[in-house]
């Protein structure tokens, strides 16, 4: 039964994606693009399956919506100080700097995720991982306090990662 | 009808806001002093410039038209792919050396940019 | 419904997908299809030839669109000729591409060989200016790919100069469209024919521009100097089988040429008058010239016969450039007796080559067939040099009779005499040297002697020049035929009539109009 | 308006042909590129310029601009899609059997035919 | 016997030696001699009809509609000739079996000999200009055969080609003038013609088809100054010379003159010329043949001489020289023909042709001496021998002519030809059959079978019999003549005789042959003069002519044809503006009708950044990276600006086609050189820039033009705007007008896309089979390359975002046909999905998971497609007709069912599948030996190479 | 209303040229450089800023049929960005 299931839904979250995706296309709600779009949902990842092999076993939806909104709100905020930085502070008085955030997460997901996050959050990029993917190389537009940009990327992102990715 | 009216507001604001957002990633672009930093400027302050006139736009078409969240979607593609489009533009940077070298990571022997595997670290330059 | 007529763009256009899908590694199942849907072609060519030869235009209404709306096919007594001309020649082509084996030396060749002949037919048939640039583009990509079909640095590098070439062709065909639809606003040919009368004298401008760029995109096809320049190395450099198929390739630029200035710009229409009667005969003439100078100063054996092409092409252009209903006539014969003898010419070429290690014009040991192929090469250049018996000198006759009202009748007859001299003078060289000097040279102990061609390959060149010579018994028929088909082209109102009033679908006769 | 449309064809058209006559495959392709993008461009002005009325046929609206010259550049680009793959093919399998990008022909000259006597 | 089958029975025979060549030498001359003597029989039954003064004709149609028809007629002039040929002809056959040698091919040589006899038969009884001139050319062609026919010998090919130029050359002048001659009587028939004497002398054109008409019989007949072919002709074996070169090629210009005599002569043109060329020949060709150590030469220049002396006679225009020329042709071939057929004997059997090593053959070769002394007395114009009599009547002839108003002139230069003629035949009997035997010939010389001097014999025999008995030929020689004059003038009643009594041209008669033998006295010291002086060699000065012209062809020729596109192209874009500039400024350029549309700051700022990447790809193009990223703009704003022109469907084909095309052009630039050189000169890229400067303002011309101007009559799109929905289903006009009122532009479209991937996929099999493969395994990267080539994060994303970019491209397929969108721009998407994964991934990677056989994508598109459009036959409808339907089924919406979506489904696969199997291909090609196929789809994977700790360290926070 | 409308038309003019003037500065960045990974930025930039040109198209021309233009670049662009950057990484972007 549930390896029936995993064979015809074998990303449940994607199908989900998808379907708002469809909908969000056709731009109206009625009960015959839902269906389609769930019918859609299904066949897509289902002949794609080849090409996402480990899909993550956990995951938390109601955590992760939480952790968009605060994203969400932190990518307001972020901006706005970008913006000030960049109107305001001159390039002789600019200090970038290199982060370097050692990564507790594993799952490559998670991991993406968190890498997207700085990247869409207060003055800083991330540039790279390690080779072994212990670390993410993060760059800080304008810091004085590197090791302190590194530890609110941990505690407020990554630490909310874990929880939603078990 | 007011609802309507501060809506409209609504609109005109964003598109200036996000017009401006739009302009101080043209100039982060353009100031910023190497490429590290410029890439801070556009890939977010550009990004959410639009993002600001994508959701003009939806209000103004729940406001004039029949109403589409089309321009969620466009934003949803904006915001997930941003990130990656930077780490590329980053990767670029730092292979390319244009940029300080980074510090060494702590567990790891070095960054994946830098570990160029052994078959490809020579090279012959082409003559044209 | 008659759906015959789309035939010829059909049968090619659904058998090579299917020898894609179904046949790709099987060389043996592909030929046999090809074969088959060549001779399949010829019938119905044959059918449609005779249909329209008692002067019945034949339309096709594709998605049963009426004409201007949609796209129609239109076969006359001109069309279906050339569509003929085609299968037949496509025919021994590909028979001497299975005989010599070039169509297994790279892959795809039958497909690409199938879309070819859709493209060549299709841009015979239709009766849509635009459509006609699609069939263009057509036909050159598949002849891209057969160009290059089996690789090497010189083909290649060759290739890269004919696309290109090519490429600025097909951007000038598209700047032609759109001047022709700005001023016009159609693109149906009749149709164009029609509003082409419209132009008010004090505007002539804009349908000046449209149908000298038109003539010029045709030129290119024609190889009519100075706008040759993509295909001496690139028919030489080509496979011998498709060299022999592009020999038809630049008469679908004659054939347009043809077809466009007798109907839609005739040489009494006000708007378009001393457009290129300055220059075009000129052109011509030194087309001829080049062509057969090139004969005469070639290097190598199949980069003469390409110069011959580009000397053909320039008779034929000599002629088509009187635009007199004699001189259409006259074009038309030689198309036919060019295609035959160039065709002919590359496939000894290949003969030739078969048992050297190039065709630089220099003697090397005589091997296996060489005699044959020697007579083969002596029969195929009288023809082409238009020497007596063969239809070479019957097309010249006629183009200098046709030539005598001309004002520049001089400057032609002189022109023809002695370029046809110097080609004589070229082919006699170039088949002394390979032929009969060869005679005199020893084998050498160490260098084996090499397999000869196959039957089938002589086989197939001997189908081509029984051919030339069968076209010059019956030439008289054949030059009644053209002389008929030249009336028909200068009296097009029953072309346009059909092709205008037919209805179609939500369409009245002269709705739109 | 048209004199802008107008002007970037001269210009796209120029640049093309500058490109056109260079050396190496690669610029002589791109050159290629920029004449189709002017030509298409050409090709697009024949149905005359219009703003705002796309050829979607809505209730109440009578104006559109011409759907035809639209529908030829949209043939027209597919097409020279698929001849800009050929040419960069054909150019590349011409660079890779001689390591040479030049378009024109090298200057060698080919042997000399011998005397016919 | 039919005439048809007189002039058919040798072409038809041609093929006999050839296909029995392998039953023998004997059966190969055996049929080649019946076929001969049935031609011959053939001819003679039609003597009675000759004689009684009828014209025998035959006629069938050929090109009625050119005027050029197979009409034979036979009169006595063309009797006159046949006889000669066939005749001459069976001896020839019978000499050659016996000359020949075992490794000569015979049944080629005969196979050409029936050639050559057949088309001099077709040219004396030609009734039509046209067909002379088709038999006139295939005499040139199949005596180039024969005087090549010892291919292996230089000589032999030289003197071919020599002939062939130069008869060919006056066969091409001669096409002129009969044409021309043709088009002033109106017709090409020649017993037309020769009734328009005075139509054709009036004619403005007289004097153009006159010189060229003579150009063809002066080459032909070797008279000067086209006179050194001749000599080189007798490259070719005996036989070949005595048939060729004495009784029949060269005297097809004589028979031509002879032919046209009653139109053409009598003019002063004429006379001038022709008597001009004639008396030089006669003269010039008798001097040289003195002095010619070969045999065969110094007959070849013999024949030139009196060639000469014959085309002289007719040049007179009168009736008295007409009558000596025919006598003297018949006159000439016997004897030539016997001396031509001595000297092969001799040289068969002493090895030998040159004089100077023969002489005292006298007693070695007795029957020989007598049938080659004879002759040659003829030929010096000793009494009661033919030769005799038809130079008497040349020399009464000359008497009377007045050349250049000098009355001695001629009557002299006849005198010094005949004494030179004189001279060499004294001298060829005295050198070589006189004198000592010696002991050195290269053979031991002896008369030769029967097979070889019976012929000449049975000449010789007519010789002296028409030398002793000129009253035997008379009536024969009137009957010709008569028939020559035609009706231009009366035969003269002069009788031959050998005694004429004591008249002028009996002395002159004795001062030639007396001079002579004086002449030959002298020949040492004359020859030392003759060697010291400094003459022309024809031959020397012919190839250099010839190879000159070669040189200056080819200069021509390979400068203009360098193989540099880059000029090509110049040179194409500089006629197309001139031609467009000159169509402009003969026409009217007319009023602008339309009113401008103003410009917002947006389309201002479009333009600049259009202009700026255009002109940036022009100024920075080297860095080809950079090149390509401008373009791209290029492309974005090319976009940008359908869509603010209201062309959504364009722009969004734009952009994508944009994408795809720079992947490639990426997947190319890998393998290509990252960076252009600066090569062209600066004055060459100044060239440049003007021509390009003037292309875009050319183009920004026509655009403007146009854009100002309504079109003539309303465009037929307005049809398609009205009828889109109502007879296509479809509200986007665009997508209508692609999928069905111009289905078939579409249909080739794809095709189009097939053909460029199958032909991009053959392309990458023929480089990796070949010597390229190699070069590309051990290829080197040719820049500095980074690590992780698959990132995980991109994987990640790709994972997500493809199954969404192709629910995108499903709902752009959809919607198209209605909205903006439709089957190609979705198949662009769904491809560009595809390819995401690709890079993401790799291609190994990503292809073992899913492989695809995209061959069979495009087959399919292709055949969907096509049999899409076949299923409206199915009720009776053209090919691509379309026909919709709208459909409910619960719990969708109603929607619409259309064939024309099927055919874009067709679009879809084959787009797919086109752009996938190009990528596919360039992907293959980057494929290096140390390429490790990477097993995982990306390179760092902490859960894989780092499971998760039981216990997480460093925890904060929340849990 | 109509002050809100007014108000409306200015700002979508303002935004206009906002938006356009960051495509010129965009476009400069490109030009001047100096690595490729700035051209690449610059690029990506203006690709960004297409899409907010083809929204104030669409909202200035009261139409929507322009919104898969916006979503195809928004879709598109990030793959070339991938692919240019790929290059100057790898050299070959599909490995
Ligand atoms: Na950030
Ligand atoms: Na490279």
């Amino acid at each position: 039964m549930s390896r029936a299931f995993h064979k015809l839904f074998p990303h449940p979250v994607l199908t989900l994606i998808l379907t708002v995706v469809w909908t969000l296309l056709q731009n109206e709600i009625s009960a015959g693009m839902v269906v389609f779009g769930i019918i859609l949902g299904v066949i897509i990842p289902w002949a794609t399956s080849a090409w996402w092999p480990d899909r993550p076993r956990g995951f938390h939806l109601g955590k992760m919506l939480s952790y968009t909104l605060i994203v969400m709100w932190d990518i307001i905020v972020a901006n706005i100080q970008v913006a000030w930085i960049v109107l305001t502070v001159p390039n002789s008085k600019l200090r970038p700097a290199w982060v370097v955030v050692p990564l507790d997460l594993r799952q490559p997901e998670a991991i993406s995720i968190l890498a997207g996050t700085i990247t869409l959050t207060p003055g800083t990029v991330s540039a790279d991982l390690s080779d072994a993917g212990h670390s993410l190389l993060v760059h800080a537009l304008h810091t004085d306090d590197p090791d302190a940009v590194r530890d609110e990327i941990k505690q407020r992102y990554e630490a909310r990662l874990k929880e939603i990715f078990v | 009808m007011t609802v309507d009216l501060i809506l409209t507001f609504a609109i005109a604001a964003l598109l200036i806001v996000g017009a401006i957002f739009t302009l101080v990633g043209a100039i982060g672009l353009i100031k910023l002093p190497d490429g590290m930093t410029r890439l801070h400027a556009p890939t977010k302050v550009g990004t959410i410039g639009v993002g600001a006139m994508l959701l003009a736009s939806m209000i103004n078409s729940y406001v004039y038209g029949e109403g589409s969240m089309h321009e969620l979607l466009i934003m949803a593609f904006l915001f997930v792919t941003a990130p990656i489009s930077a780490n590329f533009m980053a990767k670029v940077h730092i292979h390319r050396r244009a940029c300080d070298q980074p510090p060494a990571p702590p567990r790891d022997d070095t960054w994946s940019t830098l570990d160029t595997p052994e078959e490809d670290k020579e090279h012959v330059e082409t003559t044209a | 419904m008659s759906h015959w007529i789309i035939a010829p763009v059909l049968l090619p256009a659904l058998l090579a997908p299917f020898i894609v899908l179904a046949a790709r590694y099987h060389i043996g199942i592909q030929r046999v299809l090809s074969v088959a849907g060549i001779l399949a072609l010829i019938t119905v060519a044959t059918g449609l030839a005779w249909q329209a030869s008692d002067g019945t235009v034949i339309l096709y209404q594709l998605g049963d669109w009426a004409a201007p709306f949609g796209i129609v096919i239109v076969g006359d007594r001109l069309s279906t000729m050339m569509v003929l001309l085609t299968a037949v020649l496509a025919l021994f082509v590909l028979l001497y591409a299975i005989g010599s084996r070039w169509d297994e030396r790279g892959r795809h060749f039958h497909a690409l060989f199938q879309f070819q002949i859709m493209g060549i037919c299709g841009a015979f048939l239709t009766g849509d200016l635009f459509n006609l640039f699609v069939f263009f583009e057509v036909l050159l990509i598949a002849s891209y790919g057969l160009m290059i079909h089996a690789g090497g640095n010189a083909r290649l590098r060759a290739g890269v100069q004919y696309v290109l070439f090519n490429l600025l062709g097909s951007t000038l065909f598209l700047f032609a469209l759109g001047a022709i639809y700005a001023e016009t606003g159609t693109l149906n040919m009749a149709d164009l024919a029609n509003r082409a009368e419209l132009t008010s004298a004090d505007a002539t401008v804009g349908i000046r521009i449209a149908a000298v760029l038109l003539l010029l995109v045709f030129a290119i096809k024609a190889a009519v100097v100075p706008l040759h320049f993509w295909l001496p190395s690139s028919y030489a450099e080509a496979p011998a089988p498709v060299a022999a198929l592009f020999a038809i390739m630049t008469k679908v630029g004659a054939y347009a040429i043809i077809r466009v200035y007798t109907m839609i710009f005739p040489p009494d229409l006000e708007a378009t008058s001393g457009l290129f009667g300055l220059w075009l005969l000129p052109a011509a003439l030194v087309s001829l010239a080049i062509g057969m100078i090139g004969v005469l100063a070639a290097k190598k054996l199949d980069r003469l016969v390409a110069f011959a092409v580009i000397g053909s092409m320039g008779m034929v252009m000599v002629s088509i450039s009187l635009f007199t209903p004699e001189g259409i006539a006259a074009a038309l014969y030689y198309i036919i007796h060019s295609t035959f003898a160039a065709a002919a010419l590359f496939l000894i070429s290949d003969l030739v080559r078969s048992g050297r290690p190039n065709l630089h014009l220099t003697s090397m040991a005589p091997v296996a067939g060489a005699s044959l192929t020697a007579g083969l090469f002596f029969v195929a250049a009288i023809a082409m040099t238009g020497l007596p018996p063969l239809s070479g000198f019957i097309g010249k006759l006629l183009i200098l009779d046709a030539g005598f009202a001309s004002p520049l009748a001089v400057w032609v007859w002189a022109t023809i005499l002695i370029s046809s001299l110097i080609s004589v003078v070229g082919f006699a060289r170039a088949g002394s040297i390979v032929f009969w000097k060869a005679q005199s040279i020893e084998r050498a102990e160490d260098n084996p002697l090499p397999d000869p061609p196959s039957a089938l390959s002589y086989a197939a060149v001997g189908g081509l020049i029984a051919l030339l010579v069968a076209y010059t018994a019956f030439a008289g028929q054949a030059h009644g035929y053209m002389t008929a088909m030249s009336k028909q082209l200068f009296a097009p109102e029953p072309y346009i009539s059909t092709v205008v009033d037919t209805p179609g679908k939500l369409s009245k006769p002269k709705e739109g109009n | 308006m048209e004199f802008l449309i107008a002007s970037a064809i001269g210009i796209l058209t120029a640049a093309g042909i500058y490109l056109v006559l260079r050396l190496r495959s690669f610029p002589v392709i791109l050159g290629v590129s920029l004449l189709t993008y002017a030509v298409n461009i050409f090709l697009f002005t024949s149905g005359r310029i219009t703003i705002g009325a796309s050829p979607i046929l809505q209730k109440d609206v009578t104006t559109y601009s011409d759907p035809l010259p639209q529908a030829l550049v949209l043939t027209a680009i597919v097409i020279s899609f698929g001849m800009t793959a050929v040419v960069v093919m054909i150019a590349l399998g011409s660079y890779l059997g001689s390591n040479d990008d030049h378009v024109d022909d090298p200057k060698v000259e080919p042997s000399e035919t011998e005397d016919a006597t | 016997m039919s005439l048809f089958l007189v002039v058919a029975l040798p072409f038809l025979g041609a093929l006999l030696p050839g296909l029995m060549n392998s039953a023998g030498r004997q059966a190969c001359a055996g049929v080649t001699f019946t076929v001969t003597l049935a031609a011959f029989i053939g001819l003679l039954t039609n003597l009675p009809a000759v004689m009684a003064g009828e014209l025998v004709t035959a006629r069938a149609d050929w090109i009625p509609t050119l005027g050029l028809n197979f009409t034979l007629m036979l009169d006595g002039l063309g009797f006159f000739f046949a006889l000669l040929i066939l005749g001459i002809g069976l001896l020839i056959i019978a000499y050659a079996r016996s000359y020949l040698a075992r490794e000569d091919n015979m049944g080629e040589f005969f196979t050409y000999l029936l050639l050559f006899q057949g088309a001099m038969v077709g040219i004396v009884m030609s009734d039509n200009i046209l067909l002379l001139l088709i038999f006139w050319e295939l005499t040139s062609l199949s005596s180039f055969l024969l005087i090549g026919y010892w291919k292996h010998l230089p000589a032999g090919r030289q003197g071919a080609r020599m002939a062939l130029t130069v008869t060919g050359m006056g066969g091409l002048a001669m096409v002129g003038g009969m044409l021309i001659l043709g088009n002033i009587v109106g017709s090409y028939d020649l017993s037309v013609i020769l009734q328009s004497r005075e139509l054709i002398q009036d004619s403005p054109l007289y004097l153009p088809a006159l010189i060229l008409i003579l150009l063809g019989c002066f080459t032909k007949s070797a008279q000067f100054p086209f006179h050194f072919w001749l000599p080189h002709a007798m490259a070719a074996p005996t036989p070949v010379s005595a048939y060729l070169h004495s009784a029949t090629m060269v005297k097809a210009g004589i028979f031509l003159m002879a032919r046209m005599w009653p139109v053409l002569s009598g003019t002063t043109e004429w006379f001038v010329i022709v008597t001009t060329a004639g008396l030089i020949t006669m003269v010039l060709g008798a001097i040289i043949a003195l002095f010619k150590h070969d045999l065969k030469a110094l007959l070849a220049f013999s024949t030139v001489s009196h060639l000469g002396l014959i085309t002289m006679l007719l040049g007179t225009g009168t009736p008295f020289g007409a009558m000596a020329a025919v006598f003297h042709i018949l006159n000439h071939a016997t004897f030539k023909a016997a001396l031509f057929m001595s000297a092969g004997i001799i040289d068969h059997e002493a090895h030998t042709r040159d004089i100077r090593q023969l002489g005292g053959l006298r007693t070695l070769m007795p029957v020989t001496f007598v049938i080659a002394t004879l002759a040659a007395l003829s030929m010096a114009g000793i009494p009661l021998l033919n030769g005799f009599l038809s130079k008497e009547m040349m020399l009464e002839e000359a008497n009377h002519t007045v050349l250049f108003n000098t009355p001695w002139l001629v009557p002299t230069l006849a005198v010094v030809g005949s004494l030179f003629s004189a001279a060499y035949c004294f001298r060829l009997i005295g050198h070589v059959f006189f004198g000592p035997v010696r002991d050195d010939y290269p053979a031991k010389p002896h008369d030769p079978p029967k097979g070889l001097w019976l012929p000449p014999a049975v000449l010789v025999v007519l010789v002296v019999a028409i030398g002793v008995a000129p009253f035997l030929a008379e009536p024969f020689v009137k009957l010709v003549t008569k028939s020559l004059l035609g009706t231009a003038a009366e035969v003269p009643k002069a009788y031959f005789k050998i005694w004429h009594g004591l008249v002028p041209a009996l002395y002159m008669s004795i001062a030639a042959v007396v001079g002579g033998a004086i002449v030959l006295a002298m020949f040492k010291p004359l020859l030392r003069m003759w060697d010291a002086t400094p003459r022309p060699e024809a031959k020397v000065i012919f190839e250099g002519l010839i190879e000159a012209i070669v040189k200056l062809g080819q200069s021509i020729i390979h400068t203009v044809h360098n193989g540099a596109f880059s000029r090509y192209a110049a040179i194409m874009v500089v006629t197309v503006i001139a031609a467009g500039y000159h169509a402009w400024t003969t026409g009217a350029v007319g009023e602008a009708t339309r009113t401008l549309q103003p410009a917002g700051p947006v389309a201002i700022a479009g333009w600049l950044m259009l202009v700026a990447a255009t002109l940036g790809m022009a100024f920075l193009h080297r860095n080809r990276l950079l090149s390509l990223v401008l373009i791209g703009i290029v492309g974005l704003m090319v976009s940008i600006g359908f869509v603010f022109v209201s062309a959504p469907d364009l722009a969004m084909t734009q952009i994508t086609v944009e994408v795809v095309t720079i992947i490639l052009m990426l997947l190319a630039l890998n393998f290509l050189p990252n960076r252009t050189p600066v090569e062209s000169t600066v004055l060459r890229r100044m060239r440049d820039v003007v021509v390009a400067v003037t292309g875009g303002l050319a183009t920004f011309a026509l655009a403007y033009h146009y854009m100002l101007r309504e079109a003539v009559t309303t465009p037929i799109s307005e049809f398609h705007l009205a009828n889109s929905y109502k007879g296509g289903g479809g509200t986007n006009v665009v997508n209508v007008i692609l999928v069905d009122f111009r289905g078939f532009d579409t249909y080739g479209e794809i095709i189009v896309l097939g053909i460029a991937a199958l032909l991009i996929y053959a392309l990458t099999e023929t480089l990796l089979s070949s010597s390229v493969r190699a070069k590309l395994l051990n290829r080197k990267p040719d820049q500095p390359r980074a690590g992780n080539q698959h990132p995980m994060m991109m994987v990640v994303l790709t994972r997500v975002m493809m199954p969404v970019v192709m629910m995108v491209g499903f709902y752009i397929f959809l919607r198209g046909h209605n909205e903006p969108g439709g089957g190609f721009i979705a198949g662009l998407i769904v491809s560009i999905g595809v390819v995401m994964q690709y890079m993401a991934s790799g291609f190994s990677w990503a292809s073992a998971r899913l492989r695809y056989p995209y061959h069979g994508v495009i087959g399919a598109g292709v055949l969907v497609a096509g049999l899409t459009g076949i299923g409206s036959w199915f009720v009776g409808k053209p090919f691509l007709t379309s026909d919709f339907t709208y459909v409910r089924i619960p719990p969708f919406q109603e929607f619409e069912l259309a064939t024309a979506a099927a055919f874009d489904l067709g679009v879809f696969l084959a787009v797919v599948g086109a752009v996938m199997l190009s990528l596919e291909s360039f992907s293959r090609l980057a494929r290096r030996d140390k390429t490790v196929e990477n097993e995982h789809a990306f390179d760092i994977d902490p859960s894989r190479d780092d499971p998760p700790e039981p216990e997480p360290i460093g925890q904060k926070g929340e849990v | 209303m109509t002050l809100a409308e007014d108000l409306m038309g200015y700002a979508l003019i303002v935004a206009f040229i906002i938006t356009a003037i960051s495509q010129i500065m965009a476009m400069v960045r490109l030009v001047i450089g100096p690595d490729t990974g700035d051209r690449i930025l610059a690029l990506d930039t203006m690709v960004v800023n297409a899409i907010g040109l083809v929204v104030l198209l669409g909202m200035a021309q009261g139409t929507r049929i322009y919104f898969e233009v916006s979503l195809i670049i928004a879709m598109l662009g990030f793959v070339s960005t991938v692919a240019y950057a790929r290059f100057v990484l790898r050299g070959d972007i599909i490995e």
